[in-house]
């Protein structure tokens, strides 16, 4: 579904991502791990187009990303949750997930707000409030509301669980799962481990922007080197 | 009563074109964050595409037809300067771009002239409504009446597409984070056209609509630029209704001021901004600015360090072969370094104020006229020796500042820009109203230097002295300690704050020291010109300032220098030409798109890729 | 420090752009001609065409003192600080002989403080500033049109003459308003001394809010208006106050209005029955009046404005001055112009030597609409010289050189 | 052993809702105490309050028995108090060693000097106290391309150039990976111990939390739910139910992972 092969990717001088490849398979959850500055958002930031690659290839379903604006992008079909919320916070929620509507795709249910409520009860209760008065926990709950609104295919969720209280990451666990049977396929850059295993199907590591591991969590934890060297606890 | 009523009419009808610009401006801004200078400009355009479409069309339909025409073909015009001009830059430094919509000011100065030809055109007046309605006795244009009529209808419009359609809540959501709105599918970058078609249409709406109570000319481009600033902000940047409010709160009580206190003109509508942002700082209906909402702060500045002996054994070489000049090139060099020297240090001060402190002044020429006055007035009325109204020009002007920056420190951002404007405005407009004391706009002349300074190459090297002395002091300031506090303040004020530092206090001491060394060069001009005029203190010198600071690029220490160095000279060469505002404008535009970190800023960015190291600048 | 260096660059760069060009043939005398060409289009455009077609008038004739005579054109961008770099630049590198120029008198101002600093002498062509030749006034500057005062004393005197004791003013907010009413008020009050001037209004310089300047004139009730806008501002105080009705039974007295610059954007609008200044250039029978229009409108085949004859006259005016002075050293060129008599469309002017202002005068008229434009009609020409205060107050007004 | 920090009936209300509500707790002598709770339960709203960047609607603070409530927030740093931020707040333009110079100028009362450079100010001192969290290989790089968890340590390294007597710390770990997480609370407990100073800090990592709390408070829609030893909060009902969570999907990972 998602093929990034072999992409560099600068910020300002600094270069970030080294020759990165990795795949999503299409109702897969991938969990993307490595610490802070290893270049977990601007992996996820390169394959929104966000940050430009200076070289490589993304591919989804087989169309070429590169030079493609992000706009573009979330047409064809992928939905970034951004890691610092970016609600809109003067708008309504309502409003906000009209900001993400797009129209609904073939051979897929589309969302709306009345399925989106019954994933996320809280936000029908809040819906005429403006983004500013949600709680932490109910911000990233509408990030990814927002999101799903634009019907995507794959969801890029930037570090979800950061910075929320341990109940609600239950919560978005479960949300994860849930999305998972509606046949959404998921990148997840996550620094929390327990939280990804529960979740995700495969990880991948990285560091310093290059791929260390790519296997699923049984691999992983036979690995105690990999293991240690990049995530230990 | 009947005459209270009439008044009160009268003020409403002002109140249509400027809304309508008005309304424009703060969409645009709202949106793009983007200063558009050029606003007046659009208005202008719609004056003169009304008037023309008029010519051709008629009737009631042909007029009400032709104000639409106006008002689309403008939007269309927005649309050409959005494309070609501003969404090439808008990945640079915050309020870059707003050089970039000063190039187009020039630019289509000439071409009006060009087009439409040098003199004012009478709008025509509106078929059928040409007569009057007496309202208790008074009489009332009807086509007030038709203005106060539309006006409601329009901004319920506006407000209806912003609140309740899909097009509003996207332009809501990207007035608050662009690229978020842009990653969720939305196509931004037409998204911001729009805008600006919209924004520029109602700008040229308000050009033609006003055709009927006036015309068009050359110079309402100008002339309108302040008092629709000073409608958005008290309205509240980005607010339709608070624009709407602000435009009636303005015009009605202009009718008012008009009607008892007739010398008032000019000076009110700046009393009433500076009065209403000291109550409420973020305007009537406006909202606190959060710094860095936008996702669009610019890559921070390179650190800096001292110069190394190579570096200051090059400038003072530079200097000395600066020395020789009038040993070897024609006097006029001599006067043209001489004002080059007096405009790089102009430059220098608001360059020490907005790269170093990050407060963008929209007011600095009240510091650099301000300087230049007590200067004069001292020799004028106290016949002052030229070594003393030299001395207390600077000690003006920092007086002067001392008193503004503690009324606009209060803000931020550009808030902060606007009030600065307006005090800057209120100060010109007191000098140039108060002409009994000031001379007016007659200026004060005869401000000579002393006997032994009157000769132009004495002169120079007296500029060379405290003008170079002065920028090389400034650019010390940078490495000292309160070069860092003030910098410090600027990336981040919460933790200037948690470690003692009173950012506000060093803010307003930079202010001031600003405003010193602006009046500094005030003084310097005062005694190379012999005259002094209200133009200094005009908001066109304030912005010839931000032009050079940008263009030669804000986030480096050399930037406001080499930018009025550069800018100087090519003027002094390209005002030769006939269309010089054309070929300076287009030469502005050009170097916006392909030198967006200005001037210093680019050779340095280019440097570094050719050498790829060192972080810090020299 | 990269500053400094690149700034020596562009100096350089300028240095070498601008050394190729000098040098010509006939050796012409040159003058230094300095206007807010692109600020003030509308004025300079017209005022150009007068001196252009003067200049072949004259070098048709075999130029002065036997030399080409020949302008330099510098635009100022109406900034004064530009007028001064320009004129230094006019002197100094051009090799120019003398100043003319400008339309604003703040940048007339300017360069006459200049021209007397460095020794220039300076010829104020159209600023019309009473204080260039009285409180401000130096022995290196002559002024040739008729002042801002003589201008407002000629509307005077015709007011003097009708019953109306309550007057009310309009000015622009600025120096030229505040000086135009001043000497209006003066003069009227010294002819009339039971006058009342019952409101007195100034709207901002082109920012006029003319509905509401009309309302608070009518709740005056005054008997005559004074008025002293232009441009845009008179076309919206006239449309609104003909909409209103303000000017119904008052006598309305208009400084400049009647010039072509100003009543013919107004078009068939223009106000009927005020009595203004200004050039009646269609209503010329015979002499030397209509042998310039005609010369003007073949040249250029548009009508002349009131700069055009100003222009047209500076060019006679320096000519002559230069004759006379028989050289171009600023010593000589004084002598030239003080006392000077010059033979010219208006007739004959004389440049005082009390003040060095001419006795240029302005045509006083009537105005009306005929086939959709503003005209003026029952003109006359007023002589400067018979406006001008005694030789006693100009002593009092002007420093001793 | 005496409170360094008190603070009593600390109250804020935004607009008629209630942020903070009634706050009592005090901090002892070379204590590590953590604020715990859900996003939005009034943490760092609190955090502000004590050091004066937000007005309290109601309540005292004291240090050192004097109150300090509605001083500004470089009075109260002045006093004894340093913190480091949720979201990192650094001189983004300076380099690394230049940001904790600028601290120890604001120390010395140098800010309005104009004399002599400084980027030699300080210098060794500046060093000394990078060296301590680990940062004194990077103290010539512009602090705006450091990582995240650089920009963290740097912010201690700050916190500390005038020896507080408290450190405020909000999320000092957030961001970090696991390793660096564990690293950074021992070198402050290392501090805390070996200055003798009081550190009160939040965190949403209960790794982190209870391995290095001496002891913890649980905040919930601005009301004080728990306070006291890492066991018994741990345990606690309420605690359970609004913050930590049943752990029914993470309890079994978790402690397999730690075997």
């Amino acid at each position: 579904m998602l093929e990034v092969n072999a992409i560099n990717s600068h910020y300002g001088k600094a270069h970030i991502l080294n020759d990165l490849s990795f795949r999503v398979e299409a109702g897969e959850v991938v969990s993307l791990l490595g610490r802070n500055g290893a270049g977990k958002t601007t992996t996820v930031k390169s394959i929104m187009q966000l940050v430009k690659p200076t070289s490589g290839d993304v591919l989804f379903e087989n169309q070429r990303l590169n030079r493609m604006s992000p706009h573009q992008v979330a047409k064809l079909g992928i939905g970034y949750v951004p890691e610092e919320r970016r609600i809109f916070t003067d708008l309504t929620i309502l409003e906000n997930l009209e900001v993400g509507r797009q129209p609904a795709r073939d051979g897929m249910a589309a969302w709306n707000k009345e399925r989106l409520f019954e994933i996320f009860p809280n936000l029908e209760e809040r819906k005429h409030n403006r983004g500013k008065a949600l709680s932490g926990g109910e911000q990233q709950m509408l990030t990814i509301a927002r999101t799903l609104m634009g019907n995507p295919r794959l969801l890029l969720l930037d570090e979800p669980s950061e910075g929320i209280a341990p109940v609600i990451v239950e919560d978005m666990a479960k949300t994860i799962l849930t999305l998972k049977k509606e046949g959404l396929s998921v990148l997840l850059s996550e620094q929390n481990l327990h939280f990804a295993r529960i979740v995700s199907d495969r990880a991948v590591i990285i560091e310093s922007g290059e791929k260390k591991f790519d296997g699923t969590f049984e691999e992983l934890e036979s690995n105690p080197e990999i293991r240690d060297a990049y995530l230990s606890v | 009563m009947g005459l209270f009523i009439a008044q009160l009419l009268t003020g409403l009808a002002n109140a249509a074109a400027l809304f309508l610009v008005a309304s424009g401006l703060s969409l645009i801004f709202g949106v793009t964050r983007i200063v558009n200078f050029a606003h007046g400009s659009f208005y202008m355009l719609g004056a003169f595409i009304g008037y023309s479409l008029m010519q051709v069309l008629p009737g009631a339909i042909g007029f009400w037809s032709s104000i639409l025409l106006a008002g689309l073909a403008v939007g269309a015009i927005g649309v050409i300067v959005e494309l070609l001009v501003l969404r090439p830059v808008y990945r640079a430094p915050e309020l870059f771009q707003l050089v970039a919509t000063f190039g187009v000011i020039l630019v289509i100065q000439d071409l009006a002239l060009m087009i439409w030809g040098a003199e004012d055109v009478l709008g025509p007046r509106a078929p059928g409504l040409k007569g009057i309605v007496r309202i208790m006795g008074e009489p009332v244009p009807q086509f007030d009446l038709a203005l106060i009529a539309i006006t409601p209808f329009v901004l319920f419009g506006l407000w209806y597409l912003i609140s309740r359609t899909r097009v509003g809540i996207l332009v809501r959501a990207a007035t608050q984070d662009r690229e978020m709105v842009g990653a969720l599918g939305v196509n931004q970058s037409w998204l911001f056209t729009g805008v600006f078609f919209l924004g520029a249409a109602l700008a040229g709406l308000g050009g033609a609509i006003q055709l009927p109570k006036g015309g068009a000319d050359l110079l309402m481009d100008f002339n309108i630029l302040a008092s629709i600033f000073v409608v958005v902000v008290i309205g509240g940047m980005g607010s339709l209704p608070g624009a709407y409010i602000a435009a009636v709160l303005i015009s009605v009580l202009n009718v008012f001021g008009v009607a008892y206190i007739p010398q008032s003109t000019l000076v009110l509508m700046f009393v009433v901004m500076a009065v209403v942002l000291t109550v409420r700082p973020y305007g009537l209906l406006g909202r606190e600015e959060v710094a860095g909402e936008h996702g669009q702060v610019g890559e921070p500045e390179k650190p800096i360090k001292p110069a190394g002996n190579l570096a200051r054994g090059l400038v003072a070489l530079l200097l000395v072969l600066l020395a020789c000049l009038p040993f070897v090139a024609e006097p006029f060099f001599t006067i043209l370094a001489t004002d080059v020297i007096v405009f790089c240090l102009f430059a220098a001060s608001l360059h020490f104020l907005l790269g170093l402190g990050g407060m963008v002044s929209f007011g600095h020429a009240a510091y650099f006229g301000g300087g230049a006055y007590v200067a004069a007035l001292l020799v004028n009325y106290a016949s002052a020796p030229m070594e003393l109204a030299f001395l207390m020009a600077p000690i003006g002007a920092g007086l002067l500042a001392v008193i503004i920056g503690w009324l606009c420190l209060r803000l931020s951002g550009v808030y902060f820009a606007m009030l600065t404007l307006a005090l800057a405005q209120l100060v010109w407009s007191l000098v140039f109203q108060w002409d009994e004391f000031t001379g007016g706009d007659d200026g004060l002349v005869d401000i000579w230097p002393a006997e032994y300074l009157s000769d132009t190459t004495a002169y120079f090297y007296f500029t060379m002295v405290v003008g170079i002395g002065g920028i090389l002091l400034l650019r010390h300031m940078a490495h000292t300690p309160f070069g860092y506090a003030l910098r410090a303040s600027r990336d981040s004020a919460r933790q200037a704050e948690a470690t003692g530092i009173h950012t506000k206090r060093i803010q307003w001491v930079a202010f001031t020291i600003a405003g010193v060394f602006a009046g500094l060069a005030g003084a310097l001009f005062v005694f190379s010109k012999g005259s002094v005029f209200p133009v200094e203190l005009e908001i066109a010198k304030s912005f010839d300032g931000l032009i050079v600071v940008f263009l030669g690029g804000v986030k480096t220490l050399s930037g406001g220098v080499v930018g009025a160095a550069s800018l100087t000279v090519l003027q002094d060469f390209i005002t030769r030409f006939e269309y010089w505002r054309l070929a300076l404008g287009l030469v502005i535009i050009a170097v916006v798109i392909v030198a967006p970190r200005g001037i210093v800023g680019s050779i340095r960015a280019i440097a570094e890729q050719r050498f790829s190291r060192g972080e810090v600048e020299r | 420090m990269r500053t400094t260096k690149r700034w020596i660059a562009a100096i350089g760069a300028t240095v070498l752009s601008v050394v190729a060009g000098s040098a010509g043939a006939a050796d012409p005398i040159k003058i230094g001609e300095i206007n807010h060409y692109k600020r003030m289009a509308a004025f300079a455009e017209p005022y150009k065409k007068g001196i252009e077609l003067a200049l072949d008038e004259v070098n048709g004739a075999g130029g002065v003192l036997d030399r080409p005579l020949e302008f330099i054109f510098r635009d100022d961008q109406g900034k004064p600080g530009e007028a001064v770099k320009i004129a230094e630049e006019l002197m100094t590198r051009e090799g120019t002989v003398m100043l003319t120029g400008t339309i604003l008198s703040n940048i007339g101002l300017a360069i006459s403080s200049l021209a007397a600093e460095k020794g220039y002498v300076y010829l104020a062509s159209e600023p019309l500033a009473d204080s260039l030749v009285w409180e401000k006034g130096n022995k290196y500057t002559f002024r040739l049109r008729a002042s801002t005062y003589m201008q407002a004393a000629m509307l005077a005197e015709q007011a003097s003459k009708t019953d109306a004791k309550t007057f009310a003013t309009i000015a622009p907010n600025y120096a030229y308003g505040k000086d135009a009413v001043a000497a209006f008020k003066k003069a009227l009050t010294a002819l009339k001394p039971d006058v009342e001037f019952v409101t007195e209004q100034w709207p901002a310089l082109f920012k006029i809010d003319a509905g509401a300047e009309v309302q608070a004139i009518e709740r005056a009730k005054p008997d005559a208006i004074y008025n002293v806008t232009f441009g845009g501002d008179l076309a919206k105080f006239v449309r609104e106050g003909t909409t209103r009705g303000l000017f119904e039974g008052r006598d309305v007295y208009g400084l400049l209005t009647g010039e072509p610059e100003y009543i013919d954007p107004l078009k068939d609008e223009a106000p009927e029955g005020w009595t203004v200044t200004g050039y009646p250039w269609y209503d010329f029978e015979d002499g030397s009046n209509k042998a310039f229009v005609d010369a003007y409108m073949a040249e250029y085949d548009e009508r002349p404005g009131i700069g055009s004859l100003v222009g047209y006259m500076t060019v006679q005016s320096i000519a002559a001055a230069i004759e006379r002075a028989g050289a171009t050293d600023a010593d000589s060129l004084i002598a030239g112009f003080r006392g000077l008599d010059v033979d010219t469309p208006v007739g004959k002017i004389h440049f005082r030597e009390q003040d060095h202002q001419a006795t240029m005068g302005a045509f006083v008229g009537t105005t009306t609409v005929k086939d959709g434009a503003g005209i003026m009609v029952d003109w006359v020409y007023k002589d400067g010289a018979d406006y001008l205060p005694s030789d006693e107050e100009v002593a009092k007004l002007r420093p001793a050189n | 052993m005496s409170a360094v920090l008190e603070v009593r009936g600390l109250t804020k209300s935004f607009g008629g809702v209630l942020a903070v509500s009634n706050v009592s707790f005090s901090v002892a002598k070379a204590e590590m105490l953590a604020l715990i709770g859900p996003n939005g339960a009034g943490k760092t709203t609190c955090f502000n309050m004590l050091m004066g960047q937000l007005p309290a609607t109601a309540g005292d603070v004291l240090l050192h028995g004097e109150v300090i409530t509605g001083m500004p927030p470089r009075k109260v740093w002045r006093r004894g108090i340093g913190r480091t931020f949720q979201i990192t707040a650094t001189y983004a333009s300076m380099t690394v060693v230049e940001n904790v110079q600028m601290a120890l100028l604001s120390h010395h009362k140098r800010l309005f000097d104009v004399r002599r450079f400084a980027h030699r100010a300080y210098y060794d001192e500046a060093m000394q106290l990078l060296e301590l969290v680990g940062m004194q290989t990077q103290s010539e790089r512009a602090c705006a391309v450091l990582a995240y968890g650089d920009l963290k340590r740097l912010e201690l390294a700050i916190a500390l150039a005038h020896d507080p007597q408290l450190l405020l710390m909000d999320e000092p770990t957030a961001g970090m990976a696991p390793k660096e997480r564990i690293g950074l609370m021992q070198l402050t407990a290392d501090i805390v111990e070996e200055r003798q100073i009081s550190a009160l800090f939040t965190e949403h990592d209960m790794d982190v939390v209870f391995s290095h709390a001496h002891r913890v408070m649980v905040l919930n829609r601005g009301e004080l739910i728990a306070n006291g030893s890492v066991e018994d909060v741990r345990s606690d009902a309420q605690v359970q139910e609004v913050y930590l969570g049943g752990g029914s999907l993470f309890n079994e990972v978790a402690e397999g992972d730690h075997a």
